[in-house]
């Protein structure tokens, strides 16, 4: 037993964090919703994430990838949504693992890993899940994605992005078949569809849990400099007792997604599977109330366009509702567990 | 024990709802404060209600109001609201302040244009520095001769970029302990040394602004009781601000919870037993926050209408909180992709914990004026 | 339009307040579970109710009774819940009211206000509402009643008290027939069945409030007298915090019972069978989580046999099941509401 | 990252398994605190454990354990709790204090007898006046020639009723301000001067009890550690009481929640949607639980133990406060009228929030250790 990041992975960790600081760092929210920078990143920006090796983080060595482990990666997207990273990273991460898993051929792999073919994953019209077919199905975190696939190799070019909650990734649709670009790819396997959907509900909980974290460290921070009534307002025992739980809630997060991260490697992909849905169930509540808890921490100037807050409670939302939030999670897993076998 | 209108009361109501459906058209379309089309049809619906004898009913006659109970607020607002109308213009508590408090001279001068609404008005309290801790604000006014020399930022001040008189709320006595210093002036938007500026909230919405006053003077005749007199004005004002009178918010939960139901009855919104259930649940609390409010209007001359204000506002908040999370669990993706109205409706709802004082302040009120609890 | 109790209404909960304190002051919940006295009154006691007119209290004169208004029943009820009675008189108030509804003759309901025949209201076993027949039944609210008539007129004696959350309430078995008891009874109007419903879920509603404001009013006398640290607990914010929600929720709860007392009497039958599901359902959760909250702001002391406030969670609690809890009502409100018609 | 057991955990696992296959039977029957042969068995129970080699494994080999890291007692813990086996004896704390403090002849004359369980302990902590605030205490022992003389009140006394000895903190140091005038001494509980009260519980339970001292002579030799140590050795046990390892709670949980799930499957309890939603919410929360207790375990000495052990607590409070809540509404009727056990789970449930430091406090450990959050 040895849970908790190692020595390499602690350093990815901030070398990867350094790395989306510096990206956030050059996005523009603007001064309001209708002023805000697209979250597609510049030829330069990419080429820095593609040089980081993000890309290619997960795919096998085969297919021209580094075949990092699923711990690896959820370290590296805990880092995008703790600096609310806008570039399409995590759509990138799912939709090359979609690809690989429905074996597509080893050259598209490789140029996915080398950021040349940029590619977002389709989800159904209500985010639950990869998109059986092109209709109706919606590019996620697709900023600056040329393609998306269908489970049948179908290539689609993307539309224009649509209204949405987070400001930092975008949604489009798929907007005509792209024919010469379309693929020979495979049903997977239920073991591989399942292992699938395990990592993409772990990356998920990753970035919820880096977006909470990075709420709550905020809130702390406003909370000790913050004075009322001649204290600083980390002093009231009322703010106390919300942050307490909110450090609890993220601390349980992060737990929830060590187990998830390791399962999807180590243990069989039903018990993966269900391991992830129960990390994605109880990140996605626990996510979206510590950032709700934040807007009360910080008071009206949290609710400004100006404040970082209410990037993190789109961020959050997002991600909870994307591939099945707690509720969706929930009756799955009560059909598993009260259903008389 | 009787929750039904007297007949007064339902003559009001009927007259209302006879006028709301002859001019709710004229006037209701495009009233918003995004833009200068959208405040100027603010403007003429806030007039017409004004010209119809809709607004400020509570204060007395001979300020400009007809006298009537504060129950005839609630009354306007369930109405406006049962008529998806916009808001009235939320002048209440200021005009009670300038009735009850300023002299006879700047009560001529200004109740006029703000129950006719005719001029627009903003209230300028909280301060970077002053946020829950009202008493802590540090706008300066210093005496002259002949009035004040204002010196400070207000934050948070809705309307602002569109108001034509400011009631401000500032330090004239700094030798006085906090409470005591303060003082209410009426202060001309258009006083040279004004700046504003627009703040852009999370939700979109451009209702408020930051204010600025640099050496702006303001006559003595502006202002508003006595010198000092600032926070005892202010508590009156924040009764009526936190009341539920003139929240209005009750009746537009309704409208949203109708909506909701609606949505699930056709199949608009597919909805799970879970769901389902959530919605009747909301429904329930939001029942008998209806409820409650009634009582509170009846009983508000009986009790501290300050902090009974306070157990109001925190059920409000209750309520209105959990409905904006399961409207938007039924709403689902839809919420994050598309028509980001539910999104930035929920976003607002989470302000309102915030918002005239946060949840925590209301909670310690309540538990050291109503419950008794000592002070820390 | 005129909320809240009239002079002659605030007399009449001062003077039942007092003789429900006096009852109260009387019954003794000895050391432990196996050493409680019995709910079942006094011959005195009971002659003492009587005497007050509680069990003539809603009975219509024509009837033997004093045909008070609902609101005046819940004011009573109110007091019964805050000095947590242990006697009868809440399942009297209900058996009256239901064989009233169902055409008791007068001689019975006439020994019924009397107090000469002590009867108890039947449930059915998920204690859900009233009991179609003895079958299963449970006998609510029954010390000391000798009989519990079913719908079909039919006359039971009652068994030992049952094992029960609530040490303050009995409820027994049916435990045979007495055949020379029975009655004739009628089957209701819907309209009568609606209204004997509404005014039994209020009347709980009333004894939830008397239960949880007796609650919150001996934890806010306990934070100002029992000190930590050097200052009374309730100054310290986190004890305020859950207070004050705590006195929202007695308002709140309040506010549902006026209502619904006012609508039993002066609105459609289905519209106050609708208040009062309303009111049970918020009752019921504003209930048991005030309560519960009064087991925390006590601390250790309040979890001992000898505090009064396990004695407040019991019979909120037991409040709370009868005739439905919120989850119940919400239920049948979710498909009064949210099923096409 | 890996949630396996190592090899070395594996072996230990599987020979507790086996010796319980073989002996639990034999033993756990009729363990309570409830009567003098619930008692009775309860202590044979710990000697076979302790005989067995399962009591305090992590305690150094050279006073009895062995040597095993905190992960050890948790694998007990979890294995008694797969078993439906009574709890081990909950003296870890106890003997770390002892074995960390206590001079060479103390350790030798108590802890044989901690360890092999042939005597028995409780712990004298809390008093009528000192909860939440310990270092508010005021039992006093007070310095002779040859010892002390001790004289006060302690509640909440865990087994008091039946303990041998008791590891008393007491003030010998009254002109030292709070924590420094604390110390720790091992006192007999056949001491001429000791009054037992037993206290009953809400539940029914029998476990706690005030201990009454009236001039109550204890030797010098029976201090533990040093004078005026008291708080820091009390500091060092607590550490141990609130942490995973030593709770136990959670594969007890996961008992009650397979219990439900079962009787839902099989339709021994009915459940809508609803309900099985709240029981499927629950059994996320448990099983998250159950992954943070064990990252907990391992982190263990690299973080702060005494506030993490604090979020630990806080989140199986929130996972037990839930499930009693939703397993008595699964149960419906039959919890008010019937059987009483599972009334009495809930009832102690809600007391989780309160024994070993109230949730309140625990929230402001955090808030003010792990967050850095101000003190007020």
């Amino acid at each position: 037993m040895q849970i908790g990041l190692d020595a390499e992975q602690r350093a990815f960790a901030q070398s990867s964090g350094a790395l989306a600081a510096d990206l956030a760092a050059g996005w523009d929210r603007g001064r309001g919703p209708h002023d805000v920078a697209s979250p597609e990143p510049s030829e330069k920006d990419w080429a820095r994430i593609v040089d980081a090796g993000w890309t290619a983080l997960r795919l096998r060595e085969e297919n021209g990838g580094l075949g990092a482990g699923t711990v690896d990666v959820a370290v590296l997207v805990e880092q995008l949504g703790r600096h609310s990273v806008a570039a399409p990273v995590l759509g990138t991460l799912v939709a090359a693992e979609q690809l690989q898993a429905l074996g597509a051929p080893v050259a598209t792999l490789e140029a996915v890993a080398a950021g040349e073919l940029r590619v977002a994953p389709l989800l159904d019209a209500r985010l639950l899940g990869f998109a059986p077919s092109a209709d109706d199905a919606l590019a996620w975190d697709s900023a600056g994605a040329t393609l998306a696939y269908a489970p049948d190799g179908s290539a689609h070019a993307l539309g224009e992005p649509l209204p949405a909650t987070d400001v930092t990734r975008s949604v489009r649709r798929p907007a005509g078949r792209v024919g010469d670009a379309s693929l020979e790819l495979r049903p997977p396997t239920d073991d591989d569809r399942d292992r699938l959907h395990a990592f993409t509900l772990t990356l998920l909980v990753a970035d919820l849990l880096g977006t909470m974290a990075a709420a709550l460290d905020a809130a702390v921070e406003h909370a000790r400099s913050r004075t009322q009534f001649g204290k600083p307002i980390g002093s009231f025992q009322a703010v106390q007792q919300i942050a307490a739980e909110d450090l609890v809630s993220v601390e349980a997060t992060r737990s929830a997604l060590y187990f998830s991260a390791w399962a999807v490697d180590a243990l069989p992909a039903t018990e993966a599977l269900r391991a992830a849905r129960t990390a994605k169930a109880f990140a996605s509540r626990a996510g979206v109330a510590v950032c709700q808890d934040v807007v009360q921490l910080f008071g009206g100037i949290g609710m400004t366009w100006e404040s970082p807050v209410h990037v993190w409670l789109r961020r959050a939302q997002t991600d909870r509702t994307s591939f099945g939030d707690e509720h969706a999670h929930q009756a799955v897993l009560a059909d598993l567990d009260l259903t008389e076998r | 024990m009787d929750f039904s209108d007297s007949p007064e009361v339902a003559r009001f109501r009927a007259g209302l709802r006879a006028w709301l459906a002859e001019h709710l058209a004229e006037y209701a379309d495009g009233v918003s404060y995004d833009s200068a089309e959208g405040v100027e049809a603010t403007h003429r619906w806030h007039r017409a209600l004004a010209a119809a004898g809709y607004v400020a009913v509570s204060l007395d006659p001979e300020y400009g109001g007809r006298g009537l109970s504060d129950l005839y607020e609630a009354v306007i607002n369930e109405e406006l609201a049962a008529a998806a109308a916009p808001p009235p213009p939320p002048i209440g508590h200021i005009a009670h302040a300038v009735a009850d408090f300023a002299s006879a001279d700047l009560k001529g001068r200004v109740l006029p244009g703000l129950l006719g609404c005719t001029e627009s008005w903003c209230q300028g309290f909280s301060e970077p520095g002053a946020g829950s801790d009202l008493a802590g604000l540090s706008t300066s006014a210093t005496a002259t001769d002949d009035g004040f020399v204002v010196n400070g930022q207000k934050i948070w001040t809705s309307w602002a970029m569109w108001a034509d008189r400011c009631l401000l709320l500032c330090r004239t006595e700094p030798d006085q302990p906090r409470h005591r210093g303060l003082s209410m002036l009426v202060v001309d938007m258009d006083t040279p040394g004004i700046t504003r500026r627009e703040i852009t909230l999370a939700n979109g919405s451009r209702e408020f602004a930051e204010v600025f006053f640099d050496d702006v003077r303001v006559p003595a005749a502006n202002l508003v009781g006595e010198r000092g007199q600032g926070w005892k004005i202010a508590q009156h004002m924040l009764t009526y601000e936190r009341g539920p009178a003139d929240m209005g918010w009750t009746g537009r939960l309704g409208n949203v919870l109708a909506a909701a139901q609606e949505a699930v009855r056709s199949g608009h919104l597919p909805a799970d037993d879970v769901l389902r259930r959530r919605l009747a649940a909301v429904a329930v609390d939001a029942q008998v926050l209806s409820w409650h409010v009634a009582r509170s209007l009846v009983d508000r001359s009986s009790a501290d209408p300050g902090s009974s204000g306070s157990v109001d506002k925190l059920l409000t908040t209750r309520v209105e909180q959990e409905l904006y999370s399961v409207v938007d669990d039924l709403t689902g993706a839809a919420v994050v992709v598309g028509d980001q109205r539910p999104f930035n409706e929920y976003l607002w709802s989470r302000a309102q914990s915030i918002y005239g004082g946060t949840q925590q302040i209301q909670r310690q009120i309540v538990a050291q004026r109503l419950l008794g609890l000592p002070r820390g």
